[in-house]
């Protein structure tokens, strides 16, 4: 009896984050359409609904009408397989996100290990479908997207290092508890930590300076120029999603999550994670392009040396204070 | 190993400066105009559809001489008293380029180009147009326009 | 950039060189053109640059037309190559100037003047299944419509 | 490490074809690159034209010269007033017209305002092709929009003006035009250092655009490339300089000329050329002439038997008329020798061994416009 409430209760969780994440990849798209409308002296979408707050819904119902065409010569299984790779672990991820000091799906001991293992699985579905489209331009952009997120990863998990040495736990309340007294940015070396991640992160999700995978301007539209319809929403949702994910991180593990003064701990969890959000649309609605080759040398060279040195920096700094 | 750091202090330094320039930007006025209900006002010698005042035409065909393109065509009849007057005035819209060479052109300023500029329509019939018929450009006339 | 009265020096190597009178260009024999154009190359205010090369079909003969420009000495100086009607060939100035590869390919194409030893002598402009040169006097096409 | 060599040598990689086809998001029109390609690098390219071929040059052949000029605002379509300007300066210069001092003025009003407008959208084109989504593209068409207004305003159309007339211009400056090109020339320069800031500088910039397509000067003079891609090259050499028309002597500016002649300098020559534009626009408006500039359309001119050859410089390079008269109103012949043609014949030697992101730049540094090439 026990166990059938359980899973009726977990259900109730699972459908309450689903519910929250398609609302803020909604809210997401629509932001980001204004935001780089301000930028660009215009109005952004004003047509559907106050200010185009509708035009998210708008979008997802055309995209639901759109017919789903699959290439002739495809790779049938795996280029249908490549969307649920793309959304299914960016959606998992949210498991371990800490919204309020109890309001958390599974508070995992090992959360921090566990979100960033998920989120580099959605590489899986790029290459996927990259390969599954059997046409030139998609398998250039996934091979790109492959090589960039890989190399990306070393100095993402750096910096969380650096962070985790300083909150001494993998769970991410602890993390946050352990940010009561300041938030962990204040530290030099977690400033540092803080950049090298924000970098990565960007780069992890194909945005900004490095959206080198679906580059308008070589490749066409990249990984999904094949996909049309409820498939490329899928990819849609996913990227979104994902992006929601690395602000959230970043909140958590360098802003103090859900800590602040008198505003409801909620409020301020997403109060910071938007505030991140709204830098990386300002970068990536300022900076050009960076080249392939330019890009893995700034990681290997610049990154990840920096990185391991904030590391060594950091583990002195604390074996003096504790 | 200074200049390893110096060159990244410096693309920061750049960086940063881009972002002041989109940040000011966002306060600046929107220059957009929604377009339906907004609409930019044409200027005074905007070249829009070659219309005709027919009273005032006396049948030179200078313009069907000096069109580029030869979208307009005519044909005069003679009325009793000897006057040449218009019998047909065709002017086909698709081949048009909008130069404007047939207005100046004009000595009695009887053909003259109108203000209007939404003039998409479906079917290519709409585009061959009889200049003699006054309602003729009634379908691309837009309500809204003021 | 007065085009330089250049002729007396042309004349003095080639002898056969005209001049017509109304454009103050110089003719040539089709033979003398390349050891003309290499003259014009490494002779003293260096013509390095071929500025434009095109053809005019003069009904019983195509005259072929090369300005060439030194930026040096701000001079600029037209040759003409008289081509009679059927025997339309001349050598390439593609080895010299690499300008003229694409300006000679549009005459080619325009006109139908097959130009020796050229890198790849094609279409530039007209699809390769052209049947025709559309520039010459005497070229009628079914949808060419005549102005009335 | 020989083992690794030995295997290495039966797995064979054969380049593969790319089509950067006619239809193509960064080609600036209809311009198909066959890039032959080795995984991400380049080897070589073979460019196919004709797409946008619409025998320009034929129709001239039936019409009369004021009939013309409306088809050389299709050629350029970025810069239609300066192709204006140059086909009625060959003309005028064929039936030996002289222009008087007011028109003069205007003309290099109106060419400097049309140069600006094109160069803008040169640099957010260029911009835009980096992968700086849109934000400087918006900047640059909304700082164009201005000039485009100001146009509008004078002879009735957006983009294409029909404008010159031979022996002088349509309409005659009125007193709003004056004050709002004044207007435009204050907003103008303190957008300039906009770009500077948000363009110029920019660290990622640099790295994408740095010593790539290296144009050497030479290989830009051997194949005839003219205009702001030869002087990124560092040749000092520009029409309204070494060879004034339309009243160019009159005015002091300076030729901005790049170093290497990659396509940073293209860029940069691109922006200067615009502070430069701004310097002869106020010198020009301040001291306008009197006199009537206007000309009446319909006189015909009949060509006498003869040829001339004009050129003017372009945004885009030297653009070239050469018209031959046999007596009758309409050309003979009539050549047009575009800046864009030759300025893309260098490409297919740019682009061997750099990777797919620099073919893009290189073909947005060299800012061609498809009109002109196909004709």
């Amino acid at each position: 009896m026990v166990k059938f409430l359980d899973i009726i209760f977990n259900t109730g969780i699972g459908v309450a984050l689903l519910g929250f994440i398609s609302a803020s990849a909604m809210f997401l798209i629509w932001w980001e359409r204004k935001v780089s409308a301000w930028i660009q002296n215009r109005f952004g979408p004003m047509r559907v609904g106050w200010h185009g707050l509708l035009q998210p819904i708008a979008d997802a119902v055309k995209l639901l009408l759109k017919e789903n065409i699959s290439p002739a010569s495809a790779d049938k299984l795996v280029w249908w397989l490549a969307p649920f790779f793309a959304v299914v672990p960016a959606v998992m991820a949210f498991i371990c996100m800490p919204f309020d000091k109890n309001l958390i799906a599974r508070d995992l001991n090992t959360g921090v290990l566990f979100m960033i293992a998920i989120t580099s699985i959605c590489v899986f579905g790029i290459f996927m479908a990259g390969w599954g489209s059997n046409n030139k331009y998609s398998l250039l952009s996934a091979m790109r997207a492959v090589a960039q997120i890989i190399s990306y990863e070393i100095p993402l998990t750096l910096s969380v290092l650096t962070v985790l040495m300083f909150a001494n736990s993998l769970s991410m309340q602890d993390i946050v508890r352990a940010q009561s007294k300041y938030w962990f940015i204040v530290y030099p070396n977690l400033t540092i930590a803080f950049i090298i991640y924000i970098i990565s992160a960007t780069a992890e999700v194909n945005r900004a300076p490095f959206d080198i995978s679906e580059a308008e301007s070589e490749l066409v539209a990249g990984f999904h120029t094949e996909y049309s319809g409820m498939k490329f929403a899928m990819f849609f949702i996913g990227e979104y999603t994902n992006f929601f994910i690395i602000s959230a991180i970043a909140a958590t593990l360098f802003l103090g999550g859900w800590q602040g003064p008198f505003l409801p701990p909620v409020v301020w969890f997403l109060l910071k994670t938007y505030a991140i959000v709204f830098l990386l649309m300002w970068v990536r609605w300022t900076f050009p392009r960076v080249r392939v080759d330019q890009l893995m040398a700034f990681a290997w060279k610049v990154l990840t040396p920096i990185a391991f040195v904030n590391l060594l920096i950091a583990g002195l700094f604390l074996i003096k204070t504790r | 190993m200074k200049k390893y750091f110096q060159n990244i202090a410096i693309g920061a330094l750049s960086l940063i400066k881009g972002l002041v320039v989109t940040f000011k930007n966002i306060f600046c006025p929107k220059i957009t105009l929604q377009y339906p209900s907004e609409r930019q006002s044409m200027a005074e010698r905007f070249r829009g559809l070659v219309d005709l005042r027919v009273n005032k035409c006396i049948v030179c065909s200078q313009c069907v001489r000096i069109c580029p393109t030869a979208c307009l065509s005519l044909s005069a009849k003679l009325t009793e008293e000897k006057k040449k007057a218009l019998e047909s005035f065709k002017y086909n819209m698709e081949l048009c380029c909008f130069c404007g060479l047939c207005e100046q052109v004009c000595p009695v300023s009887a053909v003259y180009l109108n203000k209007i500029y939404e003039v998409a329509s479906f079917n290519r019939q709409d585009l061959y147009i009889d200049l003699l018929n006054p309602e003729k450009y009634v379908k691309f006339v837009n309500p809204a326009v003021k | 950039m007065q085009s330089v009265n250049f002729f007396e020096v042309i004349r003095a190597k080639f002898p056969e060189a005209l001049q017509e009178e109304s454009t103050q260009a110089i003719i040539i024999p089709k033979e003398k053109l390349l050891t003309l154009a290499r003259f014009l190359k490494t002779h003293e205010p260096e013509f390095d640059s071929l500025h434009c090369l095109t053809a005019i079909d003069r009904k019983e003969r195509i005259e072929v037309v090369y300005i060439f420009c030194s930026l040096k000495a701000k001079a600029s100086l037209t040759l003409k190559v008289y081509l009679n009607i059927n025997d339309l060939k001349v050598e390439s100035l593609a080895g010299i100037w690499k300008a003229a590869d694409w300006f000679e390919r549009e005459v080619y194409d325009l006109f139908g003047v097959t130009f020796l030893n050229h890198p790849n002598l094609k279409r530039i402009l007209n699809p390769d299944d052209w049947q025709g040169y559309p520039l010459r006097k005497d070229f009628t096409h079914p949808n060419i419509v005549k102005k009335p | 490490m020989e083992t690794a060599l030995k295997e290495s040598k039966c797995i064979t990689t054969e380049e593969f074809l790319i089509n950067m086809g006619p239809q193509h998001p960064s080609t600036h029109g209809v311009l198909y690159l066959e890039l032959k390609l080795d995984g991400e690098v380049a080897l070589g390219c073979t460019v196919h034209l004709g797409y946008l071929h619409r025998g320009m040059e034929k129709i001239a052949e039936s019409r009369t010269l004021t009939q013309f000029i409306p088809f050389t605002d299709r050629l350029d379509y970025i810069a239609s007033m300066n192709n204006n300007l140059a086909f009625v300066l060959a003309a005028e210069k064929l039936l030996g017209l002289e222009v008087n001092a007011r028109a003069k003025y205007i003309r290099v009003v109106i060419a400097e305002l049309n140069r600006i407008a094109s160069h803008l959208l040169g640099i957010g084109c260029f911009a835009q092709d980096l992968g700086a989504f849109a934000t400087p593209l918006f900047y640059c068409f909304r700082d164009r929009e201005k000039i485009v207004d100001i146009f509008n305003e004078l002879c009735g159309n957006r983009l294409t003006y029909n404008y010159m007339r031979i022996g002088g211009v349509q309409f005659d400056f009125t007193k709003e035009i004056e004050i709002k090109i004044k207007e435009f020339i204050k907003y103008m320069s303190n957008k300039v250092n906009d770009y500077e800031w948000l363009l110029s500088g920019n660290v990622i910039f640099l790295a994408r655009t740095k010593n790539v397509g290296v144009l050497l000067k030479e290989v830009a003079i051997n194949y005839g490339v003219t205009g702001p891609n030869l002087r990124a090259s560092g040749v000092k050499w520009d029409l309204r300089k070494d060879e004034p028309y339309s009243g160019y002597e009159n005015f002091q500016f300076d030729i901005p000329t790049g170093i290497n002649g990659d396509s940073w300098d293209r860029y940069k020559v691109k922006l200067e050329e615009i502070k430069e534009s701004l310097k002869i626009i106020e010198q020009a408006i301040g001291a306008l002439p009197e006199g009537d500039p206007t000309v009446k359309a319909g006189r015909q001119h009949k060509l006498p038997v003869g040829e001339a050859y004009m050129r003017s410089e372009n945004p885009r390079g030297e653009l070239g008329f050469y018209i031959a008269g046999d007596g009758s109103f309409n050309p003979y012949r009539l050549k047009i020798r575009p800046p864009s043609f030759s300025n893309l014949s260098v490409i297919a030697e740019l682009v061997k061994g750099c990777k797919i992101a620099d073919v893009v730049c290189i073909l947005g540094s060299l800012d061609i416009v498809m009109g002109e090439i196909d004709r």
